[in-house]
């Protein structure tokens, strides 16, 4: 098994702009991402009101370099963490083949 | 406190001119209130206020959204067709031209009255306004149901009015939120307090994806359907699609109860939120749509509608979006507190038309004119 | 093994006191089974079994149950009104009393037989006493599909009679085991062995839920909405609504053919576990039902039911809840093993009444007299 | 791009044989195109590639599904047991054995296109000939719509066919896949390069699950039900069955629009791949259908079947499956590109067919000779 | 980045107790939680037995300082483990502004 | 509280395979499986295409002793790496009562 050490980037938040980041994660240099739909409760979930047929809440994880992983966590905490409800964490994996998640950058 | 008592005189005052207006108004909302429609929305309300497990799987409340809107656009293109046939557009421009004006002043009333009334933030003032400038396809479908019950049809093409309502009041109320924010922006960094820069790309797609989304997409989409295959499929062929979108058949209208019934959880969930918006929101939710609704239907009179339609005009001028405006606002004025808009238009605006605005619009239409 | 037995006589024997009853059951059974509703069931059943590729999207199955739900209380409230108009209540005070004194008595035999002839745990007792105390609003809409084929329509207010029976059965059970597992451990603790103190807030928590749950919420809000619109609106303006909840109608048929399919998909997985519940229970599934089911048909025939009626309320006093009651127990009884009272209620009475057990309360119904 | 030509001539030119021939087209495609369904499928198509807003919640495309399923099933069942009780099998066993022959050879047909002219890899050629082999049940339900509204129904036993056309193409493109993979790997493995067995449980298990699908379970099982149920029941009691599943009702053609607009948002998507598929991939998901159809109209008119018969017929054979290949072809040919087989079958095949395909052969139809 | 070492709650049980545990979880601390619907399967699978419109199991994600997190994982144990099918985990994060979420207490 | 130190391995796929490897974890020694709907963008979304009312991609999370982590992950790289869209990864965990989902084997 080559293992290979990297960071998951957690971000959980209104669902107005999880895609939105999710877009910018590629740029800023993954090479994919999985989110989910859930149900939140934070500080500022009065904020989180869409009523629509989708999820109010949306989870992203990305698994990254360490350095993308600052520059994720950056660009949401700049951009997001003012107006609108999400959190943002980080943790260590090992991942299979894990080279291939490098990616461009 | 001054200009809404004002308003409220607007609105109210022409109805009390004379004295039967009053009895006549209790019945019609009599009428209204003890059928289904409402009294499923009055039954959400009731479960989520006792907890009560009622729970409707948002797919389902999806799916009904996405036929009510495909139904009104249906059976607005097929009857349009017909209509298009008999008059060209003769009966049609001024109707349109009115509902286009009121869907540019009706941003534009609100945000004055919130911002210099209610002293809000420009930010929110302009989000609610944008809410108030759209439409809510919902009311329309209520209001329509109303107006065949009461024997008065609407005219064959309110669903391409509500269809040009939907777009222009919130790209004006996000456009004026986003110049007045940039310009204090401006003053206060001149002031030295330092202010991020809007992002202009987002408000271009901010507007892009109202003109784009669901609610417009799928009513003109289908306008444009039934129209052509109207004129093109003989009868037929044609009635089974009819019968299924029927607006007056069975599954338009039982399928509107169940989005009531999700409407009123929804919204009474909301009712909680009142006290935080305080006593002026909660006036300017009641009062705005008597004055937008009265314009409507005096408007949409001196356009030539008959009574059916300035009800049913009056209904959509006065009704605020909640389900295209939101997520638009979000993005575009993040600042905005989306509580003070979505309690404004789902908890107070959207309650009070389809319980009392409605009745209360057909008397307005009644008053003006309106045959 | 002696009551099983006993209980079995009890049930069936009035069935076979004259010659022709068996031939007769058989030709009704006939005449229920290759229908549309019980084939689906038995469709999803194959399925399961033979690993098949059906999947109804939980959401389709929930939906189908709202509208299932809302269907009978609406069309109970329509009947209900016209009843009302012609009797007053002197029709239906009988029946309802009868009504909920089955609500009663069902878990208290339920718990008594599975305690004392099955010699199982009190919180297991009184769980799938729970289940059995209250009722199926499918298994109703299947009886009532049932009776109104055979042209033996059930009286009108029969739905309200549903909604009688659907708590307090579970509410009876639950104190009951809530009691009796604190009685058994204050002796424990006397004894040494240390037990938990169950928590009452819970029970009092359960018991709210299951009287504001969905089924009653909706079925008795429903009820109070067709009830109050029959009356104050015209017949015009109420027609789609009672087309789309017709339970008569195709939807609700078609829709109830989609809910059978699945309900044979989870009773097809559930099947598997018929061996790890035993050989008693089993039974108890199968013999429970026509007693309780004997004294539904015996007692709404002295309430003066219809030979539809007393089938109908025969078969809903026979059926045992899936839906509200499991997570009610799950809540106040953990210790109670769900498999235990699932299996029973799903895999084992559901199937016999929609298969076998509708067509015998018909039967004897006829028996004891209804016409 | 010989053999294309080929297949393009022999496809199209009996069509032009006389002259009048294409204009009788050119007006059967408009009587097609600018009705609902076709329109819808544009719609959709538009949204995507505009990025409208238009979502359809995967579980109510998944319901429609099953609707849609069950419903050719049981209106199925139901005529087969009408023409079974006039002919016995008489009229039926000839077309059942056309059509089983059509769903052996088409799958072959495909791959040796695919294979010998297109020089596409083993694994990609079974593939894709794995979705040629088996049908759309949407194609189906658009085709039966189609000749319904030219006043040409179908002879009442063609969702039979249906049912026999799904799985034989599919289960012979996977073992010629596996087994000339195998043999090719052997072959490599004797030239020193090593290469995966290929395991053949999964072939087994995916045929398996071909066999028992949702598709297959669904229609098979409701024809049975539709054929029992119409034996068994009277007139009155089967009437809401018949009407929630009847394929000319409203239910049936109004949920075949939205779930064709669902089609057009996916197949919008795809329309960005027809770039990576090449042009020869293009050419053959037009021409092979036609190829295809006009065997299918022909070999019909040979079997006896009527007009709209040979040309539904014709439509199904010529189809491509989108929903039952997919998933076997993934599990068995893990090599195969899916981008490739479900582009073809998606983006070219479908569209082709509901666009221009089935008035084609409903001219083929005409011009064999059928009536 | 300010990150901010917490810890992840992570518990994974039956619908029926997956509410009450996300209400608790607040009064012990947490500011927010995430939930998501799952299909889970376990030792004790067969007591997850509801048949409803709802998924049958479903995950718990808190994010809170390292005492809470304990607090939290005893609640859960003391209370759910013995009668409900549920399993609990802890896993170390960096959390961006994770003062925030240290709470009251 | 007694948390034991054990793996808990991530893998996020095409929903073809998902079900598949779920099964073949409780062979490998897991006592349990958790999974998920997720939508996935990566390297080979393209091949990515079901179409079906079932989501296209699923995660599976698995906690396990390392060994049986290691077994997975082999297994899972050796099978469907190569042709079919997926990913995964370990992290540590601590887990309540974690002795029970040491299992078999
Ligand atoms: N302590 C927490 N642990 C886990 N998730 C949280 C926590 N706080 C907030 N969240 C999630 O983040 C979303 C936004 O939180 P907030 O910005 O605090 O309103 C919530 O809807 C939750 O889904
Ligand atoms: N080893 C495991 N790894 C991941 N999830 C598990 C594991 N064991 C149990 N689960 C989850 O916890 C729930 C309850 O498990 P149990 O109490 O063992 O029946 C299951 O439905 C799974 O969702
Ligand atoms: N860097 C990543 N971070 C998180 N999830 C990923 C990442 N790359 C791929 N995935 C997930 O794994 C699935 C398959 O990825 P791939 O094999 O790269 O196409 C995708 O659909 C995503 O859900
Ligand atoms: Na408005
Ligand atoms: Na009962
Ligand atoms: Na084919």
């Amino acid at each position: 098994m080559h293992l290979y050490p990297l960071k998951l980037v957690t971000v959980v938040g209104e669902t107005v702009i999880m895609e939105e980041i999710a877009e910018e994660v590629i740029k800023l240099g993954a090479t994919g991402f999985t989110l989910s739909d859930v149900v939140g409760h934070g500080s500022r979930s009065t904020r989180n009101v869409l009523i629509s047929g989708e999820a109010k809440t949306r989870k992203l994880e990305v698994v990254v370099p360490s350095e993308v992983a600052v520059t994720i966590l950056t660009y949401v905490s700049h951009n997001y963490f003012e107006h609108y409800a999400c959190i943002a964490w980080l943790s260590d994996v090992a991942v299979v083949r894990g080279d291939q998640y490098v990616g461009k950058q | 406190m001054l200009l809404p008592a004002a308003l409220f005189a607007t609105g109210l005052m022409p109805l009390f001119a004379d004295g039967g207006q009053f009895a006549r108004i209790v019945e019609s909302l009599e009428r209204n209130l003890l059928t289904p429609i409402p009294l499923c929305f009055l039954l959400g309300i009731i479960s989520t206020r006792i907890h009560g497990g009622i729970k409707i799987p948002k797919e389902l409340y999806y799916s009904i959204a996405i036929f009510l809107l495909m139904s009104i656009g249906f059976i607005g293109g097929h009857e349009l067709s017909h209509e298009y046939q008999l008059h060209g557009v003769s009966t049609i421009w001024k109707p349109a031209l009115v509902t286009l004006f009121l869907g540019c002043l009706t941003p534009i009333t609100s945000f004055v009255v919130l911002r210099y009334v209610g002293g809000m933030s420009i930010a929110d003032s302009a989000g609610i306004a944008a809410h108030y400038g759209s439409t809510s396809a919902v009311t329309y479908a209520v209001a329509n149901s109303f107006v065949e019950q009461t024997q008065h049809p609407a005219d064959s093409f309110l669903p391409t009015l509500v269809t040009l309502l939907e777009c222009p009041g919130i790209a004006i109320a996000l456009v004026l939120g986003a110049a007045l924010s940039a310009k204090e922006r401006a003053a206060k960094a001149a002031d030295g307090l330092p202010g991020k820069p809007v992002k202009k790309s987002k408000l271009g797609e901010a507007l892009y994806e109202v003109m784009t989304g669901q609610s417009i997409m799928l009513m003109a989409g289908l306008l444009v359907i039934g129209f052509v295959s109207t004129q093109f499929m003989d009868e037929k062929g044609f009635q089974p699609f009819y019968e299924f979108f029927q607006s007056k058949g069975m599954l338009f209208r039982g399928l509107l109860c169940i989005f009531l019934l999700e409407m009123g959880l929804v919204a009474g969930e909301r009712l909680g939120d009142l006290v935080k918006v305080g006593p002026f929101l909660v006036a300017f939710g009641i009062l705005m749509p008597l004055v937008h609704g009265f314009l409507g239907a005096w408007m949409g009179h001196l356009a030539g509608l008959n009574l059916g339609g300035c009800t049913v005009l009056a209904a959509i001028v006065a009704s605020a979006s909640y389900i295209a405006a939101p997520p638009a606002v979000r993005l575009t004025l993040p600042e905005a507190n989306p509580t003070y808009s979505i309690t404004a238009a789902l908890a107070i605006t959207f309650p009070f038309n389809i319980a009392f605005g409605i009745p209360i619009y057909f008397e307005m239409a009644k008053w003006v004119g309106a045959q």
